[in-house]
């Protein structure tokens, strides 16, 4: 199978889906789905292939392939996949495929909602298989767009609508809505992407390799003040996706409106999307800036750990509840970067994947939970155990897993990210970190008990009912990938750690 | 001074009371008038400047056609509305400041600009000149004007007429 | 022949306006279709025809670039004619023959401008594109709006025109010639007559392109005149702005161009500012497009402020973008015009359920001018961005890329009405087939160019890069 | 079968029954089958534990006969987190030594016998539960052994996280009842809370070392510095304050008595809760060379113990009363430890294990019996369940420490050790607990099977299924005395021994007298007060007046904890998320309201004038002349 | 001398602005670019004459006409305008704005 062109295999089969959805499948419900897993299926079992047949004693970046694109202006389509990338690939495909099955209940247009679903995953596999920082961008871009349709179409409004002095200043917004929220996340990322788009140049010419490909600008030296300024762009560019403080505020918003497989996709792949930028271009690209600005990172990072945590404390709608807990996730991730450090590395490039399932989980559990009670106040929910012991355990496995339970693949990342912080030279981050697990241990198990403990209010939910049918695979496929990572890390982090060192080499800080 | 320089500076002074008065009298009518008398002392400038046929052009094109077609204008919505349009300024302040400083910019590059070369274009033009570069060397601009008089004629006569 | 295309264009001028003396007021509306099939041939003839070189002492050349140029005016024309079929007003019917001569003659003054390397022809084809324009732009002459936008349009165009002249003085006073080599060599002695001649031609042509502040005729324009027209008078006289921006300004200037580097970047960078925060808050579809289309304007003065072959290039691929986005743009509006009778925001709801393959095309022409990736807006924005950084304008890049994300805004706004909003009624909108047309063309274009924009940078950089 | 593999087991099994539970839902809503599936679990580890035990205890006899080492055999063959480099950066493993043997089988014996007495106690549940119940049951017991045979601190903190969680989910069986759904998320996130501590405690340490085995460790401790050791062993203790209960983080132990019964004998009185004595015993080595951390412990366990004794004397729930005792006892085990007695807290905390097992099985008999926690409700049950109130007699006689009872052993040991450790004050508390202990136990004692009054119904002794693992817990707590006695070997005490190098103390002459005669004393105040209403009890409170009233209000620990976690925690929450709202959304929203006006300001300039459009082009030539002069 | 020329043609030139800038009337705004295009031919007759040679009569021969036509064309839309609207104050017709 070393001829055939996996990578490309993998990012192309959602689109065909999509097309084939768009051409063939006009009000044809089953088939549009059969399309959807169908075509995601075929990514996640090539997924997994290449998950299985990367050799990590070799290292690098393998299943390579190139095909020119603008040969005069060094434009390729440079596709290759290293420990990280396939992680990422692998979590993408695990995340859509059962985001398929999590979006079964969508009534309206589904034929147009599964095709937009299936373009934006084509962009996140293109993101982390390309090698073109080019091609790169186009699939980012492709990555962020069709969420806009996708939140302002099939999306739901908040539950809380701001209300007093915040709903009145911001009335002519229309803050607290879907639109509102489908807007603010697409210009919010796509803002993101200019800063992204003009670094890209920048190393490009100062480069003066005429190509965009990233093994290329590798061998590029940079000035210090280009590696600065050009950092900065990538850091802010990226970090709007990843949700760094204070460039957050559109991934509450945009998670609680947009369906649950957009959630699950957004909050689960694509602000790793964002935090992977970080680490493969910005730090990868830029090592003395990466050692510059680290202390910055770092401190941000920990702000997003411990902010987005009590942020997450205070929100009275479920699904805010989940975004802010992804916004001090994310935290983790950026910290674990910031460390530079084997251990730190390792742990962000594993937060990634661990938060992308349970994030993954947490949204279909709270899709699911909404789509049976038809509420995400969490005032007005309690008792749910009773009658959907399922979703209650699923739920409870995510909230642990966020919380830093061993055995379940959260721990394992917090874990080498504090690792990663007492070595780094900021000794001070490990704190707030540690602190932010156990703030989040107190709101999310607050949540848990006030939707699924407690006596259940029989009159208003005696309709409800577990989960059912194909809203299954979603919660069983998460909540194995939850445990399997936990209890066998080594799993991923082999592959992982060929990465990071090779990052840390390039960055001259090797143990 | 030459008595070219005193002709300049009497046909100047001229020139530029009558402008002045285009744009600042009440009386459309009388701005009109006063256009015309402009246009003419223009070609008087011409005239000093050795450009007969076009001093002619000037008075027969502009002060003639030009002004006939204005009047002709002002009479017809004058007879529409059956009175006189009284003509006013608004903001002369903001526009006295713009059109001074497109002045001053302009007359400031004009007094920075060096001297010309000595022997610079000495080839003294004629009318006959005139006629023959016309329908040699500018013939193709020559040819597509008719096209563009011909056209604003079309454009013209189809805003113009009523009938439909 | 290189004056071939012109004379045949003069040739079907004179034929339509004979056609119009001949033909009945039952028939006159043939003429645009007979209009549409004579400059489908040119359009064709154009491709065939590749001969090049000087004529009148090189007054009028046949080149690479008024090859590019003369092709992107008939496609425009092309297109907006044949989207002029399907007007209802009887106006368009029975006065085809003023209507469709009228283009023509703009589309001549267009092709000689791309074309001239001489004050006196440059002058004379200026203004041989732009009165016709003054016209049309009121050919609605019972409306109000319109008779009020085209005073609006002459007024500040016979300024221009004014100002534009005076600057040709200059050109022509500081180095006794008329010939624009000669003018441009004269450059290098750095006479400031000769760059104040540069700047008032620049503020002429300005108004010409609508670069702010010069711009202020178009929004008032583009919402009172007929839809086609607009779509037409949006893409090519910008087009042919640029041409001559190119003729006077960069061709065989060389070195001496970057003195025009600061003029262009802080002109293309307001008027990339105005251009999209006005069209904010607009709530009529063709006003908010011709703002938009004016910070278009101002992304292409970036190309232009980079001053190299690629910039060139830069300007002529996204004017071949904008031709086929903006127009499609327009004319999706036109027929949504057609059918509601509006051109407001909330006309366009719920547009995807009623008509979808309309509201996809509306959303590729939006998508594209919003420079997303995969249709050929992308292209055109990335090329401007890449060629402004390779000048070092890194400031205007970010600058441009930014409020790319406000222009989108506005795109969204109308995605929003379109594929969010439900509709008022679920009936499918009617399309005219000569619009259908059009707009299947445009949009195939728009992807097509998306997908595979090599052929099309490459031509243009083979008719940017003799240029310098 | 090598020791390890055999310990690999022991962990295994009840972790094999745990997954057949979990990804099989028919046969967990079976019920009574998977009962059996978790009973067989942690039956065949009981029988391996057991077999573990015999084999190394060979092993010790034959070592100690022959003067070498103590015997210990490390398995450490899966790298868990790997890293550049030969060696991995974490593993997993087991650790077999007599101390983590004998801790297992304790284990191994108190769970099955749990699990069996919970056949009959748990008999009423629907199927569906009882599966969940014992789901829980295995995870906890598979958790417990992987904390005991632990071969580093990673892998002591992922099974010490673990166990937690077991506890919780137990805790909060009875989800639908609010009291439990609070008891549980409060035992969680009090012990976590100590965790964080022991979690940066561990990251410490590997940071200065780069290890996390515990022989490593203690190897490499001398390497250290004194006063940075002193901070991570602090911190590790924290861990153990949270899991054992001792002040100030022991208020979630008496509220996880919401959780049922057999829970409550197995987790939060035999095994988990003594986690953290255990996690000080396994890392003693590191411990003694931070003695300040080591004096600490004692003194907070001295205080935890008196605490917890005074506020068992006011409860009336039954189950609450025995929680404090836990704590109380906790506190012993930890004071005997800091006192440099860690054998004797090792003993204590098996003893305790049986008899506070048979406890709170005993005490489960008569809740289920009387369907009531309320001991005021409760009265000469020793009439009708005989059997119940002679186990809990013997349990109550143990713990009160009177000998030949196994806690008389144990308690007189802990009480040598902290005298021999020089540390007076907490010994004198340690020592007034006795009496205090005696005096709460008894209390429970009379009220419930004496007094006065009459239980309502018709109690009765619980099914065989119940009285068999009572039985064999109250032979643990009469023979307890076993483990110390040397009968022509080693005992189970020097067995430890070898581990933690040390002896039991055997402290003064008069520590015994004492002892006694304040157990002694207990008994009868608690026999003349509740008994034969000598003393009224009303009087006696009205005596200690504001004293039980803050006992009765647990010193307003509880209050603080609230107040604390309502008021900052939930309030500064709210600051943040209002700060989230409102500036740094705030400042989003007004560039974007700002823009928007920037659009609508900018449009006016559009004024529909004609003469405004042609300022435009003037206006823009002299800007563009203004460029050009500028530059 | 050129300069003196050049300096009378500005400042026609700037009149007329004054004069497009700040009238009412449209008519009156016609008048002013009329000056405004005297001056270009003021400007390209003293260039010529001071050595421009011929080319400088051409061109302003060939503003001379194209003004006539402008005017023509303008003309025309004022009276279309006053048709529709009774009125040329270019102040009144703000029917499209913003």
């Amino acid at each position: 199978m070393s001829g055939v062109p996996v990578l490309s295999l993998i990012t192309a089969a959602p689109f065909v889906g999509a097309l084939l959805i768009m051409f063939t499948a006009r009000h044809r419900p089953g088939a549009v789905r059969g399309i959807a897993i169908g075509s995601t299926a075929v990514s996640l079992l090539l997924s997994l292939y290449v998950y299985a047949a990367y050799r990590p004693d070799q290292g690098g970046f393998q299943f390579y392939e190139r095909y020119p694109l603008v040969p005069s202006l060094g434009v390729a389509v440079e596709l290759g996949a290293d420990g990280i990338s396939i992680l990422l690939i692998l979590l993408t495909a695990i995340i859509i495929f059962t985001g398929a099955f999590a979006s079964w209940t969508i009534r309206t247009r589904d034929q147009e909602f599964y095709a937009l679903l299936l373009t934006l995953v084509t962009g996140v596999f293109g993101v982390f298989c390309a090698l073109d920082l080019f091609v790169f961008f186009l699939f980012y871009e492709l990555a962020v767009l069709p969420m806009y349709l996708l939140i302002g179409i099939w999306g739901t409004s908040a539950a809380v609508p701001p209300q007093g002095l915040f709903g009145w200043t911001f009335r002519a917004t229309g803050v607290g809505s879907k639109e509102y929220a489908a807007m603010k996340l697409t210009l919010y990322l796509l803002l993101g992407s200019a800063f992204i788009l003009v670094g890209i140049f920048v190393l490009y010419f100062q480069a003066g390799t005429a190509s965009f490909s990233l093994l290329a600008l590798q061998q590029a030296e940079f000035g210090p003040g280009v590696q600065r300024w050009v950092f900065l762009a990538f850091y802010v560019g990226f970090g709007v996706l990843a949700g760094i403080w204070p460039l957050h505020t559109w991934s509450p918003d945009g998670h609680a409106s947009a369906p649950t497989a957009v959630s699950m996709l957004h909050a689960g792949v694509l602000m790793k999307l964002g935090a992977y930028g970080v680490v493969r271009i910005a730090m990868g690209l830029l090592p003395e800036a990466a050692a510059a600005w680290a202390p910055l990172m770092g401190t941000i990072a920990t702000i997003n750990i411990v902010y987005g945590a009590l942020a997450a404390m205070a929100q009275s709608d479920l699904k805010y509840v989940v975004a802010y807990s992804s916004v001090s996730h994310m935290g983790i991730v950026m910290l674990g970067a910031a460390t530079l450090t084997e251990a730190g590395l390792n742990g962000s490039v594993f937060q990634m994947f661990a938060h992308g399932i349970m994030t993954g989980l947490f949204f279909a559990l709270v899709g699911l939970v909404y789509e049976k009670a038809h509420t995400r106040e969490i005032g007005k929910m309690g008792g749910f155990g009773r009658r959907m012991p399922g979703i209650a355990a699923a739920f409870t496995l995510g909230a642990l897993s966020s919380l830093g339970l061993p055995g379940l693949a959260g721990f394992v990342a917090e874990l080498l990210t504090f690792l990663g912080a007492w070595q780094s030279a900021y000794r001070w981050w490990l704190f707030p970190a540690v602190a932010g697990t156990f703030l989040t241990a107190i709101y999310i198990l607050r949540v848990a008990r006030r939707i699924f403990w407690g006596p259940l209010a029989e009159g208003e939910y005696a309709h409800l009912g577990d989960a059912e049918g194909p809203e299954w695979v979603a919660l069983v496929v998460l909540s194995v990938a939850l445990i399997l990572f936990g209890l066998a890390p080594v799993l991923a982090l082999g592959p992982v750690d060929r990465a990071t060192v090779a990052l840390l080499d390039r960055l001259g800080i090797l143990p | 001074m030459s008595g070219e320089a005193v002709g300049f500076v009497v046909i100047a002074a001229v020139l530029l009371a009558a402008s002045l008065q285009v744009v600042i009298s009440t009386n459309l009518f009388h701005s009109v008038l006063w256009l015309a008398l402009a246009l003419v002392t223009t070609a008087g400038l011409f005239l000093l400047l050795h450009a007969e046929f076009l001093a002619a052009a000037q008075v027969l094109l502009y002060a003639g056609g030009v002004v006939t077609i204005v009047v002709f204008a002002i009479m017809l919505t004058e007879r529409l509305t059956g009175q006189t349009i009284r003509q006013m300024n608004r903001g002369i302040a903001w526009g006295g400041v713009v059109a001074t400083g497109v002045f001053a910019s302009i007359a400031g590059v004009v007094l920075r600009a060096p001297a010309r070369p000595a022997g610079w274009g000495a080839e003294p033009a004629s009318t006959a000149t005139l006629g023959r570069a016309l329908l040699s060397d500018w013939v193709l601009p020559f040819e597509v004007l008719s096209v563009l008089l011909v056209t604003a004629l079309l454009g013209a006569v189809y805003l113009a007429r009523t009938e439909d | 022949m290189l004056l071939t295309l012109e004379l045949t264009l003069a040739g079907l001028m004179l034929f339509v306006f004979v056609l119009g003396l001949l033909w009945g007021p039952a028939r006159r509306r043939e003429i645009g279709a007979v209009t549409a099939a004579g400059l489908a041939g040119l359009l064709v003839l154009s491709f065939v025809l590749d001969s090049r070189g000087p004529l009148f002492g090189g007054a009028f050349v046949m080149d690479g670039l008024a090859r590019f140029f003369k092709q992107v005016f008939l496609l425009a024309t092309l297109l907006g004619v044949v989207g002029g079929l399907a007007l209802p007003q009887p106006t368009f019917h029975r006065r085809a023959p003023e209507y469709h001569l009228l283009i023509l003659a703009s589309l001549l003054g267009m092709m000689l401008l791309a074309s001239a390397r001489e004050l006196v022809l440059l002058f004379v084809a200026f203004e041989l594109m732009s009165i016709p324009l003054y016209v049309l732009a009121g050919f609605l002459k019972r409306e109000e709006m319109a008779v009020e936008a085209a005073l609006k349009f002459f007024l500040v165009g016979s300024l221009s025109t004014a100002v534009l002249a005076y600057g040709l003085s200059f050109l022509y006073g500081v180095t006794g010639s008329t010939m624009l080599p000669d003018v441009v060599r004269a450059l290098g002695t750095g006479d400031p007559l000769l760059v104040l001649g540069f700047v008032l031609v620049l503020a002429g042509v300005g108004f010409k392109i609508a670069a702010f502040p010069f711009h202020m005729w178009v929004p008032d324009t583009y919402e009172a005149a007929s839809t086609p027209f607009v779509a037409w008078l949006s893409v090519a006289p910008k087009a042919a702005g640029f041409a001559a921006i190119f003729r006077v300004f960069i061709e065989g200037a060389g070195d001496r161009a970057v003195l025009w580097v600061p003029l262009a970047a802080t002109l293309g960078g307001l008027t990339i500012v105005a251009g999209n925060l006005m069209a904010l808050p607009q709530t009529n579809v063709k006003r908010l497009l011709a703002y938009s289309g004016i910070a278009h304007i101002g992304y292409m003065l970036l190309g232009v402020a980079a001053v190299s072959p690629f910039g060139v290039a830069v300007v002529l691929f996204y004017l071949v973008a904008y031709v086929f986005s903006n127009m499609g743009a327009f004319l999706v509006v036109e027929v949504v015009a057609q059918a509601e009778g509006s051109t407001g925001l909330t006309a366009f709801r719920g547009l995807a359920q009623r008509s979808p393959l309309l509201a996809l095309a509306m959303l590729l022409f939006l998508l594209s001018l919003g420079g997303i990736p995969f249709v050929v807006g992308f292209w055109a924005k990335l090329y401007v961005f890449w060629a402004a950084a390779e000048a070092g304008l890194y400031g205007l890049v970010l600058l441009g890329a930014v409020l790319t994300v406000v222009a989108l805004f506005y795109y969204l706004m109308i995605a929003k009405q379109m594929y969010i909003d439900a509709p008022a009624t679920p009936t499918p909108l009617p399309i005219p087939p000569a619009l259908g047309l059009v707009l299947l063309a445009s949009a195939l274009a728009v992807v097509l160019l998306g997908l595979y924009p090599r052929p099309l940078v490459e031509t243009a950089l083979r008719a940017a890069v003799p240029l310098f | 079968m090598t020791l390890t593999a055999l310990a690999a087991l022991v962990v295994v099994l009840p972790f094999v029954a745990a997954v057949i539970l979990g990804a099989c839902p028919p046969l967990r809503r079976a019920g009574r089958p998977a009962a059996v599936v978790a009973l067989a679990g942690s039956g065949l580890s009981l029988i391996l534990a057991v077999r573990l035990v015999a084999e190394l205890w060979g092993m010790v006899r034959t070592t100690l006969a022959l003067g070498a080492g103590p015997p210990r055999e490390v398995l450490l063959t899966i790298a868990w987190l790997p890293q550049a480099g030969p060696e991995p950066l974490a593993s997993v493993g087991v650790l077999v030594d007599p101390l983590s043997t004998a801790m297992a089988a304790l284990v191994a014996l108190v769970a099955f016998l749990v699990q069996l007495y919970s056949l009959g106690y748990m008999a009423e549940q629907r199927p569906g539960s009882l599966g969940r119940y014992y789901l829980y049951h295995s995870l906890f017991v598979f958790s417990m052994l992987g904390l005991v045979f632990a071969p580093n601190f990673v892998q002591m903190f992922v099974f010490w996280e673990l166990v937690g969680l077991c506890s919780y989910l137990l805790i909060g069986f009875y989800y639908q009842r609010p009291a439990a759904a609070a008891a549980a998320v409060k035992a969680f996130w009090v012990t976590k809370l100590g965790d964080v501590g022991f979690l940066i405690g561990i990251v410490l340490l590997w940071g200065a070392t780069g290890l996390f085995a515990f022989p490593a460790l203690a190897r490499a401790v001398t390497a250290l510095n004194p006063g940075f050791l002193a901070l991570c062993m602090f911190l590790v203790y924290l861990g153990a304050v949270g899991k054992s209960a001792q002040f100030p983080l022991h208020v979630w132990l008496p509220d996880a008595m919401e959780g049922p019964t057999p829970v409550s004998a197995l987790i939060h009185a035999a095994t988990m809760v003594a986690a953290g004595v255990y996690l000080v015993e396994r890392a003693y080595p590191l411990f003694l060379a931070a003695p300040a951390v080591l004096a600490l412990m004692a003194w907070v366990g001295a205080f935890t113990a008196l605490l917890a004794a005074s506020l068992a004397l006011v409860q009336t729930d039954i189950k609450r009363v025995l929680a404090y005792s836990t704590v109380s006892q906790l506190g012993y085990m930890m004071a005997a430890l800091g006192g440099g007695a860690p054998l004797a807290g090792f003993f204590h905390l098996l003893t305790h294990g049986f008899f506070k097992a048979l406890l709170f099985l005993a005490a489960g008999a008569v809740i289920h019996a009387v369907a009531t926690n309320d001991m005021f409700r409760m009265g000469r049950l020793a009439r009708g369940m005989p059997k119940t109130t002679a186990a809990f007699v013997i349990g109550a006689v143990a713990l009160a420490g009177l000998p030949p009872f196994s806690g008389f052993f144990s308690k007189e040991s802990v009480l040598a050790g902290v005298w021999e450790g020089g540390l007076y004050v907490p010994f004198v508390m340690l020592t007034l607990t006795v009496f205090l202990t005696a005096f709460y136990m008894f209390r429970v004692v009379f009220l419930t099977f004496g007094g006065p009054r009459q239980a309502e119904g018709d109690p009765h002794d619980p099914p065989a299924v119940m009285l068999g693992p009572m039985w064999v817990l109250t032979a643990g707590a009469l023979a307890g005395g076993v483990l110390v006695a040397e009968w022509g070997g080693p005992s189970l005490a020097q067995f430890v021994a070898e581990n933690v190098d040390a002896t039991l103390p055997h402290g003064p002459w008069w520590l015994t007298p004492i002892s006694v005669v304040l157990a002694v004393a207990g008994i009868v105040g608690a026999w003349l007060v509740y008994q034969r209403e000598a003393v009224s009890a009303a009087t006696l409170r009205r005596e200690f007046g504001p004293l039980a009233r803050a006992a009765e209000r647990g010193y307003g620990l509880d209050a603080a904890y609230g107040a604390l976690y309502r008021r900052v925690l939930l309030g500064t929450a709210g600051v943040i998320g209002w700060i989230d709202r409102y500036l740094v959304d705030g400042v989003v929203n007004l560039a974007s309201a700002w823009t928007l006006r920037a659009g609508a300001r900018l449009r006016t300039m559009q004024t529909g004038r004609a003469q405004d459009y042609l300022y435009g082009v003037a206006v823009g030539f002299l800007l563009l002349a203004l460029l050009w002069g500028a530059w | 001398m050129l300069k003196a020329y050049l300096l009378v043609a500005a400042a026609v030139f700037a009149i007329g602005l004054f004069g497009v800038l700040t009238r009412r009337n449209a008519v009156g705004i016609l008048l002013g670019i009329e000056l405004m295009f005297n001056a270009v031919n003021i400007n390209l007759l003293a260039f010529a004459r001071f050595g421009g040679g011929v080319a400088g009569w051409i061109l302003a021969l060939f503003t001379i006409a194209i003004t006539v036509a402008e005017i023509a064309v303008g003309l025309a839309i004022v009276i279309v305008i006053f048709r529709v609207r009774r009125t040329v104050e270019a102040d009144h017709l703000t029917l499209l704005r913003g």
